[in-house]
Parts: C-alpha cells; sequence; structure tokens
C-alpha cells in the first residue's frame, strides 16, 4: 500500500500558482471508499492481536458444547447447525466493539461526515473491511468447527458458503447497532440488546440452511432468503449506519 | 357464583391472566399520571425559580 | 485547470445568521451572528464552555442549529452539505491520526479521502510543517507537538477555501506557532477564510479582522 | 395551507394543550368499553366447544397482543416523522409509546403463557406468536435501553428514532421468519383465533375489547406527551405562562 502508486493528481500544489490552488480535484467516491477500505485493513495487520480475538471466541464457543452437553458425535452433530450459528453470532457482536469506536475516539469518523464524501459510501467500505477481517475469517473456520461436532466433510463447502452470505448480513446490521451505541457512554451489553434481535432472521435462516447442508439435503431455499436478506442490508444498513454516526456527532 | 369463579376448571388460569391484564392497565395509568406530574413539578419549580427566561 | 467541477471551491462569503442552539439545559450559542469575505480571519473567543468548538460544529453542519442558518455565497449550507464539506477543513481540538500509521501514511488516507493527492505534494507539505526527519514514524511514538503538527500538514494539503480551526496552536513550540502563524497568513493571502476558535493570540504577524466572543 | 394542520400539531404549546383538552374524551370511552367488554367477556360470551372456558383469555391476550404491535407501529411512525421532520412533538411521542407498549407486551406474553399451560400442559411453548412477542418485548428494551444511555435528550430522541425505525422495518421479517422457522418444526399453534368461523356472541366482546384498549392507548399517549413535551421545552417562554395562566 505505498503512496507513491496513487494516481497523480494536482501536483505540488504547493507551488501553483495562488488562482490555481482550490483548483483540487475531489476524489471520485470509489476512490474514496476504496482507500477507507485499504486504511482498515492495513491498521487491522499492525495490531494483529485485535483479528485473533473474534476467532478464538467463536473456537471457544464451540469447544464448550461437547464439555456441556457430551462428547459423542452422533448427539453434537444433531446440535452443530446452532452451536455454529450462536458462536458465529457472538463472535460477530462481540468483533463490533472494534468497529467505530477507535475512528469515533480520535476523529476519524468526524472527518469522514465533513469530508464531503457519501458517508454511507465510506461506512460501506468500514463494514466491508470489518467482514473481510471477522466474517470471512470465520466462514472460513466454521468447518473445522463443524467437523470438530462430528460433521462430514462433504458438508464444508455448503457450510463455508452459508456462513460467507450470513456473517455479511450480520455485520451489516451489526453496523447500526455499534454506530447507534457510538453516542453513548457506556454501551456494556446494550450493543447485543440492539444487534440480536434484528439479527434473528439470519439466525433462522443460516442454522436451517445448515442443518440441511449437514444433513446432504438442497439447502438452496433457506440460502435464497438468506441472501435476500443480505441485499437488504447492503442496501438499507449503511444509510442506517451513517444516519447513526451523524447523530453520534451532534 | 361458585361455579362462575371456577371457571369450568380454569380459573387457575383465567382469573391471573385477567388479572394480570388489568394491573399493567392499572399501573400505566399511574405510570402516565406519574410523569405528568413530576413533569410539572420540575417546570413549575423551574419557572418560579427563574421567572421563565427565553 | 480543473475548474469545471461544480461543487464547491470558493467561499467568497461565509454568513452566520442568529444561531441558537442548546446543549441539555444550556443555551450554548445565543443568537451568534457574522458575516465573513474571502481573505479574512474571524477570531472566536470566550472562556472554556462559552461554545467555541460548538460554534465550529454547528458552521460545518455537524451539529444543527435549532434557529438561524449558516450561509455561503447566500445560499443556506444545510441545503448541500456535501458541496459545502468539499469547500472546507475542520481541525478540532484532536488531530484524527492513527497511532499504527506513520504520520505519512496518516496524510495520505485521511486528505486521500477527500482529494486525489500525489506523492509530491505529501512531501511538499509534510516539508511545510518542518516533518520531513520524521515523517516515516509511527504516530504512537510521536510527541504531542509533532501530531498538531501532522494536522497542520493536512490543511496545507487539503487547500480548502474555509478553514475552520479549533485551538491551532495548541502543543505546538514557537516554531510550531510560527507555522500555523504563516499557514494561516498563506491562506487569506489566497483569498481564503479561516475561523478560529481559540484564547490565545494568534500566531505571528496575523490579525484577526474580527473578534467574536462568545460570552459563557 | 392545507398542512395547517400539520405545523399547528408541531408546535408543542398547541399539542400540550389540545393533548389536556382530549384526554378525557379518549379515556372515559375506553374506561367504559373497556369494562364492558370484560364483563361480555366473562359472562355474556359463551363457553368454546374444544377450549371451554378456557378461550376466555383471548379477552386479555389478544387486545395485548394487539397494543403491543400497534404501540410499535405508532412509535416507528412517529419516529420517522420526527427523525425525517426534525420534529419535536413527533420525538415526544415515541418516547411516550416505548414503556406501554413493553408493558402490554408483557402482559401479552403473561397471558399467552398463562393460556399455554392448560392446552399445551407447559408455561412455554415456542409458538410463533409467542416467540415474536417476546423478540417485540426485546425490540422495546433496547429501544429504551438506548434512550437511557444518552444524557442528552436530543440525541436520545434521534438515536432512539433511528433504531425504532430500522426495528419497524425488521418486525414483519423477523415475524415471517419466526413463522417460517415455526412451520419447519411443526409445532402446532397453541393460540388459534381470528377464524372467520367465530361465532359472533364470542367475537363481539373481542372487538370491543380491541376498541377499548385502543382508545385507552391514545388516552395514556395524550397524558404521557404532554409530559415529555414538558420535559423538552422547559426551556420556553409559554410554559411557565401555561402554569402560572
Amino acid at each position: 500500500m505505498s503512496i507513491t502508486d496513487l494516481p497523480a493528481g494536482v501536483g505540488s500544489a504547493l507551488d501553483s500558482a495562488p488562482s490555481l490552488v482550490y483548483a483540487a480535484r475531489p476524489a471520485p467516491a470509489l476512490d474514496a471508499a476504496r482507500l477507507a477500505l485499504s486504511r482498515d485493513l492495513v491498521l487491522a495487520f499492525r495490531k494483529r492481536g485485535q483479528l485473533l480475538q473474534p476467532l478464538a471466541f467463536f473456537a471457544l464457543v464451540t469447544m464448550l458444547f461437547p464439555l456441556a452437553v457430551s462428547p459423542e458425535l452422533s448427539r453434537l452433530r444433531a446440535i452443530a447447525p446452532g452451536v455454529l450459528w450462536v458462536a458465529a453470532m457472538l463472535a460477530s457482536l462481540l468483533a463490533l466493539e472494534f468497529l467505530f469506536r477507535d475512528d469515533a475516539h480520535d476523529g476519524t469518523l468526524e472527518q469522514y461526515a465533513l469530508s464531503g464524501q457519501s458517508l454511507t459510501w465510506l461506512l460501506f467500505a468500514k463494514t466491508i473491511a470489518h467482514w473481510l477481517l471477522t466474517g470471512l475469517p470465520l466462514a472460513l473456520m466454521a468447518p473445522f468447527a463443524a467437523m470438530s461436532l462430528g460433521v462430514a466433510a462433504s458438508a464444508v463447502p455448503g457450510i463455508v458458503l452459508i456462513m460467507v452470505v450470513g456473517t455479511i448480513a450480520l455485520s451489516l446490521i451489526g453496523a447500526i447497532g455499534a454506530a447507534l451505541a457510538l453516542g453513548m457512554k457506556r454501551s456494556g451489553t446494550l450493543l447485543a440488546l440492539l444487534t440480536l434481535p434484528l439479527s434473528l432472521p439470519v439466525l433462522i435462516y443460516g442454522a436451517r440452511a445448515t442443518e440441511l447442508a449437514i444433513a446432504g439435503n438442497s439447502y438452496m431455499a433457506p440460502l435464497e432468503l438468506l441472501a435476500a436478506l443480505a441485499v437488504l442490508a447492503v442496501t438499507l444498513a449503511p444509510l442506517g449506519a451513517a444516519t447513526a454516526v451523524r447523530i453520534s456527532l451532534e | 357464583m361458585k361455579a362462575f369463579l371456577d371457571m369450568g376448571g380454569y380459573a387457575a388460569f383465567i382469573w391471573p391472566a385477567y388479572g394480570v391484564t388489568l394491573a399493567v392497565l392499572v399501573l400505566n395509568i399511574i405510570w402516565a399520571r406519574g410523569s405528568l406530574r413530576r413533569a410539572l413539578e420540575t417546570a413549575r419549580r423551574r419557572s418560579a425559580s427563574s421567572g421563565g427566561n427565553s | 485547470m480543473n475548474l469545471r467541477d461544480s461543487r464547491a471551491v470558493t467561499v467568497n462569503h461565509l454568513e452566520a445568521e442568529n444561531l441558537q442552539l442548546w446543549r441539555g439545559d444550556r443555551h450554548v450559542l445565543k443568537g451568534v451572528e457574522f458575516g465573513l469575505g474571502k481573505g479574512e480571519c474571524l477570531q472566536v473567543t470566550g472562556t472554556n464552555g462559552a461554545g467555541k468548538t460548538t460554534l465550529l460544529r454547528t458552521l460545518c453542519g455537524l451539529m444543527v442549529p435549532e434557529e438561524g442558518r449558516v450561509l455561503c455565497e447566500g445560499r443556506d449550507v444545510r441545503a448541500d452539505l456535501p458541496a459545502f464539506h468539499s469547500s472546507l477543513m475542520y481541525l478540532g481540538h484532536e488531530a484524527p491520526l492513527k497511532a499504527d500509521l506513520t504520520a505519512r501514511e496518516n496524510l495520505h488516507y485521511w486528505i486521500g479521502v477527500r482529494r486525489r493527492v500525489a506523492a509530491a505534494g505529501l512531501d511538499a507539505a509534510l516539508a511545510r510543517v518542518d516533518a520531513s526527519a520524521w515523517c516515516e514514524r509511527l504516530v504512537r511514538t510521536l510527541s504531542a507537538g509533532q501530531k498538531r503538527r501532522v494536522a497542520l500538514a493536512g490543511l496545507a494539503l487539503m487547500f480548502a477555501p474555509l478553514w475552520l480551526l479549533d485551538e491551532p496552536t495548541t502543543n505546538l513550540d514557537a516554531d510550531g506557532q510560527q507555522v500555523v502563524g504563516s499557514l494561516i497568513a498563506e491562506q487569506l493571502a489566497r483569498g481564503g477564510a479561516i475561523v478560529v476558535a481559540t484564547h490565545q493570540q494568534l500566531p505571528g504577524a496575523v490579525r484577526a479582522a474580527r473578534v467574536l466572543e462568545l460570552a459563557s | 395551507m392545507r398542512w395547517t394542520w400539520f405545523h399547528r400539531l408541531a408546535s408543542p404549546p398547541y399539542l400540550y394543550g389540545l393533548a389536556a383538552r382530549l384526554t378525557p374524551w379518549f379515556a372515559w370511552p375506553a374506561a367504559l368499553l373497556i369494562l364492558g367488554g370484560l364483563f361480555a367477556g366473562l359472562v355474556l360470551a359463551p363457553p368454546d366447544y374444544q377450549q371451554g372456558e378456557g378461550f376466555r383469555i383471548i379477552y386479555v391476550h389478544v387486545p395485548s397482543a394487539w397494543m403491543s404491535l400497534m404501540v410499535y407501529v405508532t412509535m416507528g411512525l412517529a419516529a420517522a416523522v420526527g427523525l425525517i421532520w426534525r420534529m419535536k412533538v413527533a420525538h415526544a411521542i415515541a418516547a411516550s409509546c416505548a414503556p406501554i407498549g413493553a408493558s402490554f407486551t408483557v402482559a401479552a406474553l403473561v397471558t399467552g403463557s398463562l393460556w399455554g399451560k392448560p392446552m399445551w400442559g407447559t408455561w412455554w411453548v415456542w409458538d410463533p406468536r409467542l416467540t415474536s412477542e417476546l423478540i417485540l418485548l426485546f425490540l422495546y428494551l433496547g429501544f429504551m435501553g438506548l434512550r437511557a444511555g444518552f444524557d442528552d435528550t436530543q440525541r436520545a430522541d434521534r438515536a432512539g428514532a433511528l433504531l425504532a425505525i430500522v426495528g419497524l422495518v425488521n418486525v414483519p421479517i423477523i415475524h415471517y421468519s419466526v413463522i417460517w422457522w415455526n412451520s419447519l418444526h411443526q409445532a402446532p399453534s397453541v393460540l388459534r383465533f381470528g377464524k372467520p368461523t367465530i361465532p359472533g356472541a364470542m367475537l363481539a366482546p373481542l372487538l370491543i375489547l380491541l376498541l377499548g384498549f385502543t382508545l385507552f392507548f391514545a388516552a395514556l399517549l395524550l397524558v404521557r406527551v404532554r409530559a415529555e413535551i414538558l420535559q423538552r421545552e422547559r426551556t420556553a417562554r409559554w410554559i411557565s405562562e401555561t402554569l402560572s395562566g
């Protein structure tokens, strides 16, 4: 991510004549969003410890069930879809804390809101970065968790696909909650109370699709419903998050 | 009367259900009136102390 | 050059009309009024808590006044906030810098979101605030004054016609204050407009065209 | 102007006075309808041929469930008006709705559970209606929790309003996904009612109660909204004039 590969714009504006100084071209919306996204990725890789937290949490929650229920794989297999989705929801909830908090604290969100760019797009980019860093790894890790619960390897592609679609919806719905919680001094458990009821449809369709995938049946029907939720979340959630961020800056 | 109170053996479910609903109705009246009374008291105190500026 | 871009680019006249704003029970802005032309600087003074920051945040549209308007070229800025925003630069108390990025990267991401930035422009802006020597260091290793300088480099790089500065000289040594002074002078000479909130004397030879004192 | 009534309603002093004048017009009919409806439901309506006297719980359960949903929709719409037009009184209405709706959601849950016990032998059945009702309770709690987290009424209003709107968009999605979920697991619905075959003598008290509860909500809202307006407008001059006058 070197600085020199930026497209050349106005050269050294500092040397330009006074009549030209304000001719700086605004960055196109997509470039701005891409920059916001790459910035979050770069930052996340400089603090790798934080990246691993949701994943470790996911693995830990999955591990609790064999200990709490029974080590018998046949019983674990029956509850595997529920375990995977509850663990994924909680892990994604945990990761939401990091989505906006730092940027709100140091004034980055304020600068985004005043950038002249669409805040909706910038926050969408941030949420996508967040999903790449938490949702996607969760989806990729889910097969291992599933197999530890006695799920056959043949179900793996299905599980990954369902998890990918589901975590997109979870990240986006969560973004609204995380943005709403910004204006408050202590968010604590409130973020869960705001986000979880709104993500229940994702849980329902996701778990059902996973159940079918594990049983070796066609899971297209619930997956389509899940995808519809994800599409709805992609279109509406960034708008909601942008409104929430503006409210928190007031 | 006894038959009415017994509700065909469902007394243990019907009367609590009606009781809870009536309690919610009554409590809502009390809460709403209480919040208005508190708001009025605060507003009165405020306008008495400040003379109602701006 | 690229003046066909209709979005913004000049601020010839900024005006505040009877701005009223409450924060809970506090009446923070009590009918603030002023006009500001190009090449002019308005200094906002007042004790802590008098509403200097609130005024700046209201001017740039983050806060919505309960009464009154902010006009740019005679039009309410709320009618087209993105256009207004692309012509202004707001610098708050804290520089919007990430501790885990270098000074240069910070500037690249921060300003790059708003306008196209070339590497040469970045270097020039960093040199302008005497940051060339340490601009590749992570911001977490920098002092408060150095962070402030990075923020000033952002200001120099953005070339917005309107600057809204909140205590720009905080944490700066004498040299740093000189930099602020000359940046402000340059901006005014170019025909830019500045609203600066500070209870200190403006640095360098800059004299504010108007001083607005907010009573607490 | 066609919109003058809208602007008048948006004016806090006008709405405050209007609410005070209108309250009895809703409160007394509500009291009459509710008492009459409960009497009719308990005494006049014939017992159900399947559920016996036990079906009489619908006369409290259905109106409570109706309230929980109607109040949420009212709250969401008021919140949308408040957020879009920056209208204080709309936020006051939305804020007034939440505790009323939450309390009736609790009533709907408790009465539903009391119905489930004799019909199914357990206090709780994961019936789609009860489950949706429970989720609705969490939505109310989230709204109230979010509002309580802000010191500043204005920001609480706006953040709460956004949440209410998001919730309003989500309520049908949640509802249908819960029904879909339930249909998979073939748990039969406990709370069967509202079929067109329901005899008139059993239906009439229900309709009376639905109307009564709705008017009751209107009366409660008018009282609460005055309290909220007073709290929001505490610095305005009209308040001291109204109070002293």
